[in-house]
């Protein structure tokens, strides 16, 4: 098996330095300012963080194409930004209004954008693999090149959907990114409680799958890890399973009260924060300046504003209009 | 006047799921032993050697997985038929089914529809016992988002299926097992049919049976035998169990006043019940009597002959309880 | 008279597995996050340092196993509370429970009994959407085999998991997440309840509301709205929803002669379906007026608040369909 | 961890012997009196035979003490009949008659008897393993030693239930036996299409699970393998995975046309036959006389024309009765 030489994108250039810093920090302020609108009530329901987990969705989503497609959890708006979703309509989403990616219908664990290839925002943990495997499946047999990357995390990696998966797309040849955020709980079960063998990555060759892990604290290591994992699945047309290893720095969800985990164990991951590093490393290599790192981080701030605006001046969906797409309005497939 | 030809409800399956795939690219078959096997049923025979594995694929037990597959193949623009063996293995695959197929177009706000038909043998009648001889329509035809069908007669087994595979939303199909060696006579070009309406088999002034699957061959001949004593029944075949078309039956009843359902499925929470139901809120003042129901034991459904024949109505049973309804 | 005390529905259910803890040995609490997370509702909060890890399992995702696993600890004589976390993820466990729990003591003849307890968070009411907001009873109450109580009320709250626990049969128990923070008054030393029969909470003359879950409140509440209009309303907590109490609504309903069935599961194939059936069997000739269903709309739940709240019966609802059958 | 020593079995004792080959030879017999009886339709519904398997059921069932559990699948007869449950009473099921194991509800699929603690006779494939794991840790939990024996196909390892159930009983240190009988045929898809992985015993080690395989077909070799795998879990508590690579010599169930297999694969493999491989062995040993064997075999016409006899005189039950046990009638747990 020849192997192609993908055009190394590492160090990365000024431009591409401050795109990703602009993404990661997107992502971080745009979560900090949905907890915020949580407390105010103007969110509700389920809202899932992925505070510290940044580098993961920036640096996997480096690698993929447009034609990609991409499936995700309940703790998707990393991915949703990292893809390119409008900030504004995953603000209006969680907002509950028309003008969100869902019509408001899904709120913050279900954001869907099929112009981007973005399916989900599932949340029925584990229950989006088997989906992956039939689009990647769909694509080979449509002789699409495209990859289909499936994020999930370790506690989904215990549900029988997970081996039934792995295999499917081992047997087929289908080409799925199984992309595993290893954040070390499960709400709040740890890793030790959910897997007999804590290195899940023992588990891709017994499907016979490519396998790896990185450290998801690092972008430009994701970044590596991803692409080669990309350009593997694009030359064989086969699965790869990615473990990325990572931490959330905040709670499950707005209703978690932490008891099972170490508020110094937090601290100390948050030693290894992805956007700091990421920052030190830039003005290490001379790629950003301290004054451009400020520039940005007030853009960011004004692109968060500017969702929070537009969700705000959204508007609700009328009662009518409860029962719309049940079933398709065209009934042309 | 068409020609007609006999076929057994094998057959008419059959040659639907050919029709399909020599029509449409896009449509492949997967399940369980549907290719090297020749499917467990048989239905699928030879179909691997004409149209080779990329079109039927034979898969691991693995329901979830492979059905969830099958959604996600229909979302990036396939139109797959996928086969559970047989309903009884497709609790395995109801999240599936549910939290994503019924789900996704509603919860994405009309973005994203899920053509994916979903065929199942189901039913009782061959002696499988209690873990192989459910009749789970009633679960299906609860969840919004889906089509549920059932087919009853050789022309639905001939037709639905082509119909399905139009739909942009998620299809099942009840196909019942204990028919497969069955014949009937079909027209000779028949092929795809309405699946949105319920259809009259028989038609008849004294009572109105509504039934589905099994039921309506039964019920068909329960008529027969219930005409030789001058009662006139009128047989309606629901086919389309989600969404219900009640405008048949209901016209049915504003002629006879009397109603009986008929299933296989257990009582209680059943589509009979639905009916039952429907009738009460919207015919309630056409009534000369209560709808009555006939339907499963609420048993898990036993080994013996006897005992199974015992487990759901057969056509004397239906025959006796008209009896007791129209001459009490 | 008893002393009373207020307590909320999580405190009732809470005190109910502690003493279940507490007085025997076999009983032991499994399900994901039940231990060191507190509860994904803080409904074992604290339990896990009181009994330790033997009795409070925290379990791996994985719905189907873990649940197989509690049938088959209770196989072999252990008294297994599974909790599964909510409804909506038992679709995963459902071959589980009706295949091997629901079906084991009939397959064999008699020899297997599965005494085990399931817990169900359910329902709808916290904007979790589609997904996450399912009232699944009409599932399990189609199932013969099985036990299906819905807890509608602060007292069974309290009492309906220690009766659950002296079933040789496997219980399902439904508990509704939305009434997690509702305070209400109980008498002090509440215990176990009965789980064999429906329960009038109002009496009245006028038109029976029958209902279970949140169901109950809502019709309580809309009771007393209507008790202003000078409507006297019966409200009946069906409690149990497999096997269902009739006696108990058809004694209303000779009272009555009027009935509003009112649930918040999806209308098509529901317990409403099934008590209207019934009563059409049983009591039709004592009906002045059709037989009525207050349900779910049949989408899956959308998040936004006026969405979620238009998706299911409200108090307003429940007033407004009363005063429209009771003063056309 | 210290090993204790097993008291070896081998090479076997003449009593030994012939009550092995008995065994052996009263499964063979027995499912070719049932096929026989099926022909003439006094058993209906699915039949699957084990011919050619016998040596995992008797071999395996030589390790178990009287207080272990064991759970089966739908092809069962030769697990039922090596662990001792009364033929008539198997062939009285398959009549469908009240002196069944299960008072004939079940059939050939649901063989049941709490006696000898056989819990089936489960036609869900893959459904008894996580029921499985619940006995172990049942057992774990009231402090008893007994170890559960859970009998499947390779085919069934394919469902989410092998994975969960594995890593359930590997976090929880439950005593289970997952025995894995790998005929290398699901009903008619052969194991390459049903594992990317072929080589199951992989699988073991990524859920931390002691594993072994063994040659199937040869009565001693599993003997020792089971008595190894269930010594090590008296010893440690915990699981243990053992692939037996065996064959069906039969058709998978009686509707079953044999498409997927050349008719000299089976020849082939019927060389290996357990039967006349074990009658070789002990002859050679002098453990057995040719005129011993013959009488053995007389013997066993004897209990399997005594089952059908008794299963021809049992009696159906009444149709009044359909109703009981859906619910216990002693209210008492
Ligand atoms: C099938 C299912 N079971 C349980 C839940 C409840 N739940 C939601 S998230 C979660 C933990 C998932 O952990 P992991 O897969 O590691 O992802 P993370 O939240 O850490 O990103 C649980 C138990 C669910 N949504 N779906
Ligand atoms: C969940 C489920 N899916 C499908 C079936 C139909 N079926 C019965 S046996 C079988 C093959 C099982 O193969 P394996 O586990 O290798 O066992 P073997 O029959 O070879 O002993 C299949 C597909 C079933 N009974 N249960
Ligand atoms: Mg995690
Ligand atoms: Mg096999």
């Amino acid at each position: 098996m020849k192997k192609t030489q993908s055009k190394s994108k590492f160090p990365v250039s000024k431009a591409e330095g401050k795109r990703l810093l602009h993404q990661m920090q997107l992502i971080r302020r745009f979560e900090e300012k949905s907890a915020e609108v949580y407390t105010e009530t103007k969110i509700r329901g389920f809202l899932h963080l992925y505070v510290g987990e940044e580098a993961v969705a920036v640096g996997v989503m480096q690698a993929l194409k447009e034609e990609d497609y991409i499936l995700s959890t309940y703790r998707e708006h990393g991915h949703a930004l990292a893809r390119g979703m409008d900030p504004g309509a995953i603000m209006a989403e969680m907002y509950g209004k028309v003008e969100g990616c869902a019509m408001g219908r899904g709120g913050s664990m279900h954001l869907f954008d099929k112009n981007i290839h973005f399916y989900g925002g599932n949340a029925i943990v584990g229950g989006h693999l088997p989906m992956a495997v039939g689009m990647a499946l769909a694509s080979k047999k449509q002789g699409k090149k495209n990859v289909t990357c499936c994020f999930f995390g370790e506690g989904a990696a215990a549900e029988g959907e997970f081996h039934e998966s792995m295999n499917l797309a081992a047997l087929w040849d289908a080409p799925v990114l199984f992309l595993c955020e290893n954040n070390l709980y499960a709400m709040g079960t740890a890793l030790e409680y959910t897997h007999s063998e804590q290195q899940l990555e023992k588990k891709g060759p017994t499907y016979g799958i490519e396998t790896a892990t990185v450290n998801g604290m690092d972008l430009l290591e994701v970044m590596k890890a991803a692409q080669k994992a990309v350009d593997y699945i694009r030359e064989t047309g086969k699965p790869y399973f990615l473990v990325c290893y990572t931490y959330r720095f905040r709670a499950h969800s707005m209703f978690d009260a932490e008891l099972y985990r170490d508020k110094a164990e937090v601290e100390e991951w948050k030693k290894q924060d992805p956007i700091p590093q990421f920052k030190k490393y830039l003005l290490k290599e001379q790629l950003i300046t301290e004054k451009e790192i400020a520039s940005l981080e007030e853009a960011v701030e004004k692109e968060v504003a500017a969702a929070v605006d537009f969700a705000e001046n959204g508007t609700w969906e009328p009662i009518e209009d409860l029962c719309r797409f049940v079933y398709s309005e065209n009934q042309e497939p | 006047m068409s020609k007609m030809k006999t076929i057994t409800y094998r057959e008419a399956l059959k040659s639907a799921i050919r029709e399909a795939l020599q029509k449409d690219e896009r449509v492949f078959l997967m399940g369980e032993d549907v290719g090297h096997y020749g499917g467990a049923f048989a239905v699928s025979k030879g179909l691997l050697k004409e149209f080779g594995p990329g079109r039927i694929m034979d898969v691991p037990l693995s329901e979830s997985g492979f059905t969830g597959a099958g959604i996600g193949a229909a979302l990036a623009g396939m139109r797959p038929i996928v086969e559970i063996m047989t309903v009884n293995f497709s609790l395995l695959a109801m999240d599936q089914i549910i939290n994503n197929a019924a789900t996704l177009l509603h919860m994405s706000g009309g973005q994203l529809n899920v053509p994916v038909v979903i065929r199942m043998g189901c039913g009782i009648g061959r002696q499988l016992a209690a873990q192989h001889s459910h009749s789970w329509e009633p679960f299906y035809a609860h969840v919004p988002g889906i089509n549920v069908l059932a087919v009853g007669t050789h022309e639905d087994a001939r037709g639905m299926l082509l119909t399905a595979l139009e739909s942009p939303d998620p299809v099942i199909l009840f196909e019942y097992t204990s028919m497969l060696n069955l014949e009937a006579e079909i027209i000779e070009d028949a092929g795809a049919v309405d699946i949105c309406k319920a259809k009259v088999r028989r038609e008849g002034i004294d009572l109105s049976l509504i039934t589905y699957g099994t039921g309506v061959y039964k019920s068909l001949e329960a008529a027969e035998v219930l005409s030789k004593d001058g009662m006139d029944i009128e047989v309606i075949d629901l086919r389309v169990l989600r969404p219900l078309d009640e405008e048949t039956f209901l016209t049915s009843i504003a002629k006879t006043h009397k109603a009986l359902v008929v299933e296989d499925a257990w009582k209680s929470v059943s589509i009979s019940s639905e009916i039952s139901a429907r009738i009460m809120e919207k015919a309630f003042f056409e009534l000369d009597l209560p709808v009555e129901r006939l339907c499963g034991v609420e048993v898990p459904i036993p080994y013996p002959k006897h005992l199974e024949d015992a487990s759901v109505p057969q056509v004397q049973d239906i025959v006796e309880k008209v009896r007791k309804i129209l001459k009490p």
